[in-house]
């Protein structure tokens, strides 16, 4: 009988009945939905044991308290420490993921620059090290070490004493400004001049007990001198606009209301400009009129202790003449003697080094040109100051090598030769050293969380191969906080907010353990001393200045519109953000992005560019694909540029934004492209 | 008496740094964004906006305005409109909770919600190589082609159950469920707490004078309140309001 | 003739049925062995405890699960007995001091919130409520876990139509829900899920 | 070539000529799908739709060819149950225009969710209250319907016919339209209104928000009448549309008249409805929402003109040119009229979806614009080349105008 | 959705709408049952023939379906809805009881056959009006054949295939299978019946047709109605060829070709076929 058509249906049929009246279809279709809510795409959560580890964040060095929440001993979020009434920043509270930094570096590499590609070549360890010269009478070595203050900090100290010639530069910044600390707690008035006072520029915790204080009405005056309607001057009591790159000017017109001329101790140069710059020659030049000068100065003298604070785009400076004018400002308001501004005392070497057996630091800037064979860069991960062409200036024109330390490709890294990359923060045991607005020094150790990733190098190690002399990474900070009990000084706060005198610390080792379960050691300056050496001016200064306010007095070129590069300074203390950063960035568009540039309406319309346009900023040399964004908050006339790390270049090392080439109140160009 | 959780943000006291946002991430998984994200793409349930008066400059004032899911009470117009249940208000606390592992992915809710907090899966989750080691054991991450949403740390309210039933109680302890933003808040700018319990801060600043809900209008009910004292800041709370106001400050 | 014709739809459906019923769940579901063998019997009849010595809550009241190998070293630092899979327990976990992998039957997914605090401490259900004899056993069962999913097939149930199933078996959320409502507790879904 | 499956009697291109028509079209067809496997593989990253433009062109596509889609059930509605004879010329053509339309929307649908297999979902658990359950249970009911509708169609093909059994079937489920009509009236009859309800329930986009009638909103009530005056006016278009490409009479002008003043009837009455919704709107469902109903239009892109576009040039003309003897019996009036019900209703239809998401709520949100990614337009082109494919197959292989013959010889 | 899955609420909204998608769902699976379980009664109580040709008369066009009453003059238009069943039809019957109409005649070997337009019909038998005949044989059996109109349009014929004896045939219903090298054409078989006789050699053939006793010939057209009735069938090949755009035509009074086929090749001789014996 041959099998017909007719046959197969029948028995297709029959099948396909006898499959629905099974559980097959049906559990398929239950489980390909489960398969769609639990496929192996889908990130699976981590399981285990959770413990809470009492640490600090050494992210930065202002070393907040926090707690890390650990599970199966990896941190899954860190938070502030209970009790401690200091919360984090947004880059405290992603920094557990720095460990997973998608630019992270594996192990000891050589780095090739090849156009804007960065191609990195792994080596051991052994390679590496034998890749460092070794350092005699011929070669110098520079350490730039952006962390100074640390144990770490006193062995380069000690090497670099030990080999004349060789230098331990420390980024400007560190080297002057940061020596004032400013006791915002006690200030009545505060007048912030170009400075983010409120929106990142000290410490979480001090920024909310300004917010506290001005939220309680206790006579906190805030003050904000900005040519942006800035977070800061969008919170401050009054806010003064004032023309970009003017701040010089300002505070030598304050100065002159405050007679700092009549200061015997002045310069007769400085004299002579503070005594010409009254408010009605420079008032236009600001941006302002007179009165409103002469207004704020009234504010400033009414209800003391004032304080002016010049801290640029973020901790960093404005530049250093703007520095020098607030110190002297903030001296003839008295706050010198009153104790606004004090001097920040320095962390006690480690045991068993002596201060006169270490290198005094050198301003980056002041390493002649051309004159070390071998750099070593620390701590280039906590911050992003420094330009490359800082460091490649002071290269010896023959065969020099640049180490950098850093755990992440960061945009300094990327033009080493070589990186011998050190542990991600709280990958082993690390330290802050205390924000470079307080009055007082702090330090602190965070524990390691994360499990060690193979590859990574303590500096330590790295030094020890140079000179000889190789000391643990905990060892060495042991040391450090040996020193710093046996300076007797001080008092340490622990997480719950307690404090103790460290006289009642009963030995080193109790300091220590104290201090690796979060407590924080910390050190009040004096009030500042009439010279502080750095903050004095000079004559070049003098000219410079002198220079500077005929060339605001002229008007500068009306045509162009001045650029001003603003940071939230934070990112400053960290050149690679969490990936989570794109949630500020991009995602909600609360922070501009490096490629945002931010205009006023008039502006726009002038540069016939629209809201959401892209359109290109030149300034000099410098040319840029920008994304304008027209904003009511700005003064036409300028454009505000996004500096700093670029926060969400986490994919690719890409070169840092065009803000940070940029001096502030640069003349520049805006063109639809 | 069930709960009604609710928040209070000053907006006198945020200074847009962004902690909550980021808290908030970190808390509940939100994977960071992914090449090419923008600020409609990204996944934020916890977003600051920057809201100003309309004046040109230097009359301009801002504000900035913590935004999340306002849990609200009545009418929740993305309960409704859910096809599929996968979107619920809990009657025992009043959070509207969205299961992502329902949800179809139809984006029904985010046409319907006014606030604009709910967020759509355009990408599949992904985290840098390891960093999905440091996720939170108590948020299970979404999967791509769904909607999620502020839910007040719902985790956080596991945990101070857990702990709360390991103790044999029934009632949690209030100081055991605080949500990520409120806790990460450097201003204590964001009060959370039982809108159900009188003496909760969280009920009395609701009342303040000071207080107000955006778009309260549409009868919704929202669960979260603003604080400010300035009038320009409260009239952005519907735009009838911030008509007035305008006309006010004109005439 | 015709009788032979109407063999076919009937071979039909018996092949259809046969797809369905049994070999259906003889593909879906891979069986993959314990790294170790664990006899719960030995420390429950011999050593003479109960499931919370070493299922244990932590400090703030979370079921710790499976115990760590720290957990069991306390005992086992050193070999006690005269087992192969004690021995190689010591020897490759306790000594490295790695965790063991084991394959967990009752593992939720992650979108699954069960606190057993509530149940166990609050609620007062005995262990064998949803684990059954496991407490008892002698051995550790291979672990069945289906290919689509990913989930152990303790989940679903050992029956692949959920016809006749003991008590204790089957972990979906219809069996959650089911005492769920009996008992008019925990209504919401963020309830048990995360 | 494929002469043995041409309907007898009726003319036909050459069977390459007819390559030359459908290649084109299969060639956008698999574009639009590469498009549409994008959007499934890669996810919904592939469009430009984002958190605030929840909704797109595929919602847009869905709602207009839903509304167009209606003369199936419509025609079907007055010929099987209120037995207008007039219009069983086009009854064929309707249900296989509405068929693409449904298919295409549920094809564009399932692109459109995040999660396509777990649809099954919605009727598994169903949320009642949601307009979209409704939608969903309609859509998937009546497509079913309309399916078994287009099986006799299809087996009046000269090759299905030889086969007894499925001539005899055709035969049968025949006498039984009257039935499936009646379904699909009364499930078409809800998911058109539950469409307009997706929009007007939502209570916190003012913009979209009506009062409601019942447990309705008033949307409802204007999508069914709205889809109403569509549905005829599309079967006006397209026939002419077919006719012109054809180059052939395939309806007489009766049918084509009679669904014109339907079309226009309906469309009068859905316009005096509108009106009266409009002006409550704006005086106080809006305002009461805390929402002056005159800022919505202070949008450069959306001023009032649209309004008046939609209620005027796409409304209140077109009614009046159908229902005037006059120019409805003039074949270019006609044609002209039905254009603008279906640009009327098609501008509706975008207001309501893309208008109310671009429209802030918030004070301090900013109205947003949104261009489709070239994904969706792939993906829209996908369902028409879809469209177009399965119509010219339908027209060269089945008798979709029994006239057709008729016609040709007179 | 059912009431032991989780989610479902007992309130009557819920239900009510529940209800109202399983009763839609029932009606419309009930309908295609019925009418799958209607149509296999169908095929087996009438058989596929009938059915066919069921719907296939109803989209003839009105001009094939014009009445032999109108045609022989005897009312002005009527357009049969009868199915050509002129047996069941009230008005044939009223027609025929008059006693005038030429319906009521019988073939007659002795009048001279019909011509029109050079076509010859013989008047001794009956005529389908799909071009084939039927004639009573002294057996009481009837033949079959193709008329002189049919014979021309359908040209050489390559193969005949005819049902083998013992078959049914029934009205309207194809059962001669002609080839040509133009196609394929179906002829209907006149009467009801079964094939008695049937002889096919290359293009010659011969078939017989016992004819089932309760059905009858009154469908047929006979006697005075077949010249109408070939004029207008001329016109109506006039008109599908026309249709056909071919490129000759039927002036009046002119004679068309004795291969038609031939005389025109490009055309789509099937569809004329179809058109002009009724294929259903």
């Amino acid at each position: 009988m041959p099998l017909t058509r007719r046959d197969i249906l029948r028995f297709a049929g029959a099948a396909t009945a006898g499959i629905v009246f099974s559980p097959l279809p049906w559990k398929m279709l239950d489980d390909v939905a489960i398969w769609t809510q639990t496929g192996p795409w889908i990130p699976k959560v981590p399981r285990g044991p959770i413990s809470h580890v009492p640490s600090i964040c050494s992210v930065c060095p202002a070393g907040c308290p926090v707690t890390a929440r650990c599970v199966a001993g990896v941190p899954s979020s860190l938070r502030a420490a209970s009790g401690s009434g200091q919360p984090l920043c947004p880059i405290g509270l992603t920094g557990h993921h720095l460990a997973y930094h998608p630019l992270r570096v594996a192990g000891p590499c050589l780095v090739e620059h090849r156009g804007e590609k960065v191609l990195t070549t792994s080596l051991s360890l052994d390679e590496a090290l034998r890749r460092l010269p070794s350092v005699d009478g011929d070669r110098s070595v520079m350490i730039v070490d952006q962390r100074p203050g640390r144990a770490i900090s006193d062995r380069y100290r000690a090497f670099v004493r030990q080999h004349p010639g060789s230098f331990y530069a420390v980024p400007d910044d560190d080297a002057s400004m940061r020596t004032v600390g400013y006791d915002l707690e006690r200030a009545h008035t505060i007048l912030a001049v170009s400075t983010p006072l409120l929106d990142g520029w000290t410490t979480p915790a001090r920024t909310a007990r300004l917010i506290e204080r001005r939220s309680k009405n206790d006579g906190l005056r805030i003050l904000a001198a900005d040519a942006a309607r800035s977070r800061t001057a969008t919170l401050a009591d009054r806010w003064m606009p004032i023309r970009p790159g003017s701040e010089a000017a300002l505070l030598v017109a304050l100065l002159h209301l405050a007679h700092a001329h009549r200061q015997p101790d002045m310069t007769p140069s400085m004299r002579a400009i503070i005594e010409r710059t009254t408010p009605e020659r420079v008032a236009a030049a600001i941006g302002v009129t007179p009165v409103q000068l002469r207004h704020v100065y009234e504010k400033l003298t009414e209800r003391g202790p004032s304080l002016v604070v010049v801290g640029g785009d973020g901790s960093n400076s404005v530049d250093a003449e703007t520095d020098r004018l607030a110190f002297q400002l903030n001296r003839a308001l008295g706050a010198a003697s009153n104790g606004a501004i004090r001097q920040r005392p320095a962390i006690p070497v480690s045991e068993g080094l002596r201060e006169r057996d270490l290198a005094v630091a050198t301003p980056l800037s002041s390493v002649p040109d051309a004159s070390v064979a071998l750099v070593i860069i620390d701590g280039d991960e906590g911050t992003c100051h420094l330009s490359w062409e800082s460091i490649v200036r002071t290269l010896h024109p023959g065969a020099s090598i640049v180490v950098s330390l850093s755990p992440v490709l960061t945009a300094l890294a990327s033009h080493a030769d070589l990186i011998i990359p050190s542990p991600a923060p709280f990958e082993s045991f690390g330290e802050a050293t205390g924000d470079g607005t307080d009055i007082a020094c702090r330090y602190g150790v965070s524990r390691p969380l994360h499990p060690r990733r193979p590859g990574s190098v303590d500096p330590e190690l790295v030094l020890g191969h140079l000179s000889g002399q190789v000391i643990e990474h905990e060892a060495a900070l042991r040391d450090k906080v040996a020193g710093i009990w046996a300076s007797r000084r001080g008092q340490i706060r622990t997480p719950d907010g307690s404090t103790t005198n460290l006289t009642s610390v009963e030995g080193a080792g109790s300091l220590w353990t104290a201090l690796s379960e979060g407590a924080v050691w910390t050190l009040e300056g004096a009030p500042a001393s009439a010279s502080v050496r750095a903050l004095e001016s000079d004559a070049s200064a003098t000219d410079r200045l002198a220079a500077r306010l005929s060339e605001l007095a002229a008007g500068g070129a009306t045509s162009t519109i001045a650029v001003v590069p603003t940071t939230w300074a934070p990112v400053t203390s960290c050149s690679r953000l969490s990936p989570l950063m794109t949630k500020l960035y991009q995602e909600s568009g609360l922070r501009p992005t490096s490629e945002v540039a931010a205009v006023a309406p008039a502006t726009a319309h002038a540069c016939g560019v629209e809201d959401g346009a892209v359109a290109e900023l030149r300034a000099g040399e410098q040319s840029s694909k920008v994304k304008v964004r027209v904003s009511d908050s700005l003064a036409p006339g300028m454009v505000q540029l996004s500096a700093g790390p670029d926060p969400v270049g986490f994919r690719s090392p890409e070169p840092p934004a065009v803000a940070n080439a940029l001096p502030r109140g640069r003349a520049a160009e805006l063109r639809k492209s | 008496m069930p709960a009604r959780y609710g928040m209070v943000i000053d907006l006198d006291r945020c200074t847009g740094c962004g902690n909550c946002t980021v808290a908030c991430a970190v808390e509940n998984n939100i994977p960071p964004g992914p090449p090419g994200v923008t600020d409609r793409t990204g996944i934020t349930w916890m977003r600051v906006y920057e809201a100003d008066n309309g004046e040109g400059f230097p009359e301009t004032q801002s504000a900035f305005v913590p935004v999340m899911c306002m849990q609200c009470e009545e009418h929740t117009p993305c309960v409704s409109v859910c096809p599929q249940n996968a979107v619920e208000v809990d009657p025992e606390t009043g959070i509207v909770g969205q299961i992502p592992e329902r949800c179809l992915g139809c984006r029904y809710c985010m046409a319907a919600c006014p606030y604009h907090a709910r967020y759509f899966n355009w990408w599949d989750p992904k985290w840098p190589e390891g960093m999905e080691k440091t996720l939170n054991p108590d948020v299970s991450p979404r999967m791509r082609g769904v909607a999620e949403k502020c839910n007040f740390c719902h985790g956080r309210l596991h945990t101070a159950r857990e702990k709360a039933a390991a103790a044999g109680n029934a009632a949690i302890d209030p100081a055991d469920y605080v949500p990520a933003c409120v806790e990460s808040c450097p201003t204590q700018a964001i009060v959370f707490g039982d809108l159900n319990d009188p003496a909760s801060e969280v009920a009395k600043l609701s009342r303040d004078e000071r207080a107000f809900r955006f778009l309260s209008r549409l009868g919704t009910e929202p669960k979260v309140s603003y604080l400010s004292s300035r009038a320009w800041v409260r009239s952005l709370a519907d735009r009838v309001l911030a008509r007035d106001q305008k006309e006010e400050a004109r005439g | 003739m015709n009788r032979f014709r109407v063999l076919f739809p009937l071979a039909g459906l018996l092949v259809g049925l046969t797809a369905g019923w049994v070999l259906f769940p003889a593909l879906l579901y891979r069986t993959e062995e314990q790294p170790l063998q664990f006899s719960h019997a030995v420390h429950t009849d011999t050593g003479g405890m109960a499931c919370a010595d070493c299922h244990s809550f932590d400090a703030d009241g979370r079921f710790v699960g499976i115990p760590t190998t720290a957990q069991c070293a306390s005992c086992h630092a050193d070999v006690m007995g005269e087992t192969e899979n004690e021995k190689r327990f010591v020897e490759e976990y306790v000594k490295t001091n790695r965790e063991v992998p084991w394959k967990v039957y009752a593992r939720q997914p992650d979108n699954a919130y069960f606190p057993h605090a509530a149940h166990v401490t609050r609620g007062g259900i005995a262990c064998e409520r949803c684990h059954g004899p496991h407490g008892t056993m002698n051995t550790l069962r291979p672990y069945q876990v289906n290919r689509i999913t990913g989930y152990s097939r303790d989940i679903w149930g050992s029956s692949i139509g959920r016809v006749g199933m003991e008590p204790w078996e089957g972990m979906k959320m219809d069996d959650c829900v089911r005492c769920h409502r009996e008992t008019e507790r925990a209504r919401a879904c963020l309830d048990c899920h995360k | 070539m494929d002469s043995q499956w041409i309907p007898r009697g009726l003319q036909r291109t050459s069977f390459p000529r007819f390559l030359a028509w459908i290649l084109p079209w299969a060639g956008l067809l698999a574009w639009g799908l590469f498009g549409a496997a994008l959007c499934l593989i890669e996810g919904l990253n592939q469009t430009n739709m984002d958190n605030r433009f929840a909704f797109g062109l595929w919602i847009y596509l869905d709602l207009t060819i839903i509304a167009f889609g209606a003369g199936a059930f419509f025609t079907g509605f007055l010929l099987y149950l209120l037995r207008r004879e007039a219009l069983r010329p086009v009854i064929n053509s309707a249900v296989v225009l509405g068929l693409i339309c449904y298919s295409g929307a549920i094809i564009v649908l399932m692109v459109d969710v995040g999660q396509p297999l777990r649809a099954w979902f919605t009727f598994w658990h169903p949320n009642t209250h949601s307009m979209l359950t409704e939608v969903t249970f309609c859509l998937t009911c009546y497509l079913t319907v309309l399916l078994i509708e287009y099986v006799p169609v299809l087996l009046k093909n000269r090759q299905f016919r030889r086969i007894p059994k499925m001539l005899v079937f055709e035969f049968e489920l025949h006498k039984l339209m009257p039935i499936l009509a009646g379904v699909g009236a009364f499930l078409s009859f809800f998911h058109q209104g539950s469409l307009g309800g997706l929009y007007g329930v939502m209570q916190g986009r003012p913009f979209a928000f009506r009062e409601a009638i019942g447990i309705w909103p008033t949307t409802f009530f204007l999508f069914i009448l709205s889809a109403m005056a569509a549905g005829p006016s599309f079967l006006i278009v397209t026939t002419r549309l077919v006719e012109s490409l054809t180059k052939k009479r395939l309806v007489d002008d009766r049918a084509l008249r009679t669904l014109g003043r339907i079309s226009g009837f309906m469309l009068a009455g859905y316009l005096a409805l509108k009106a009266i919704d409009t002006l409550v709107w704006i005086n106080a469902t809006s305002p009461g929402a805390g929402f002056p109903a005159y800022e919505y239009y202070e949008r450069a892109s959306f001023g009032t003109w649209i309004l008046f576009l939609e209620i005027g040039v796409f409304g209140v003309l077109p009614a009046l040119l159908l229902l005037s003897r006059h120019t409805r019996e003039h074949r270019g009036w006609l044609l002209t009229a039905a254009g603008l019900v279906l640009s009327g209703i098609a501008l509706n239809r975008f207001v309501l979806t893309i208008q109310t998401l671009a429209l802030p709520t918030l004070t301090f949100d900013p109205f947003l614009s949104y261009v489709p990614s070239w994904q969706e337009v792939a993906t829209f082109t996908a369902v028409v080349a879809y469209g177009v494919l399965l119509y010219s197959l339908s027209y060269r292989y089945l008798p979709l105008f029994p006239q057709e013959r008729e016609l040709a010889q007179s | 959705m059912l009431p032991w899955v989780y989610e479902f609420q007992w309130n009557a909204f819920h239900i009510t709408f529940l209800l109202i998608f399983f009763t839609v769902a029932v009606v419309v699976a009930t309908t295609v049952v019925r009418a799958i379980v209607r149509s296999n009664r169908r095929l087996a109580r009438e058989g596929h023939a009938r059915v066919s040709w069921h719907s296939a008369f109803e989209e003839l066009p009105a001009s094939t379906r014009v009445c032999r009453h109108q045609m022989s003059g005897e009312v002005r238009q009527r357009t049969c809805v009868n199915e050509f069943a002129c047996a069941d039809c009230p008005e044939h019957q009223r027609y025929l009881a008059s006693g005038q109409s030429p319906s009521s005649s019988r073939p007659l070997s002795f009048t001279p056959a019909v011509t029109v337009s050079g076509i010859q019909l013989p008047t001794d038998r009956y005529y389908d009006r799909g071009h084939t005949w039927a004639r009573i044989e002294p057996d009481g059996t009837f033949s079959v054949g193709v008329d002189e109109l049919g014979r021309r349009l359908l040209g050489p014929v390559e193969s005949v295939e005819l049902p083998p004896i013992g078959t049914k045939v029934a009205t309207h219903a194809p059962a001669i299978r002609i080839t040509t090298k133009h196609g394929l054409a179906m002829l209907r078989s006149p009467i009801d019946g079964e094939v008695t006789y049937a002889c096919a050699e290359g293009d010659r053939w011969k078939m017989k047709v016992k004819m089932d006793p309760q059905s009858s010939v009154a469908h047929l057209l006979r006697g005075p109605e077949i010249g109408p009735w070939l004029t207008r069938e001329l016109e109506r090949l006039q008109m599908t060829l026309s249709d056909q755009k071919v490129g000759f035509s039927l002036a009046d009074g002119g004679v068309p070709v004795e291969s038609m086929p031939d005389a025109a090749p490009k055309k789509d001789w099937e569809a004329v076929w179809g058109e002009m014996f009724l294929e259903a």
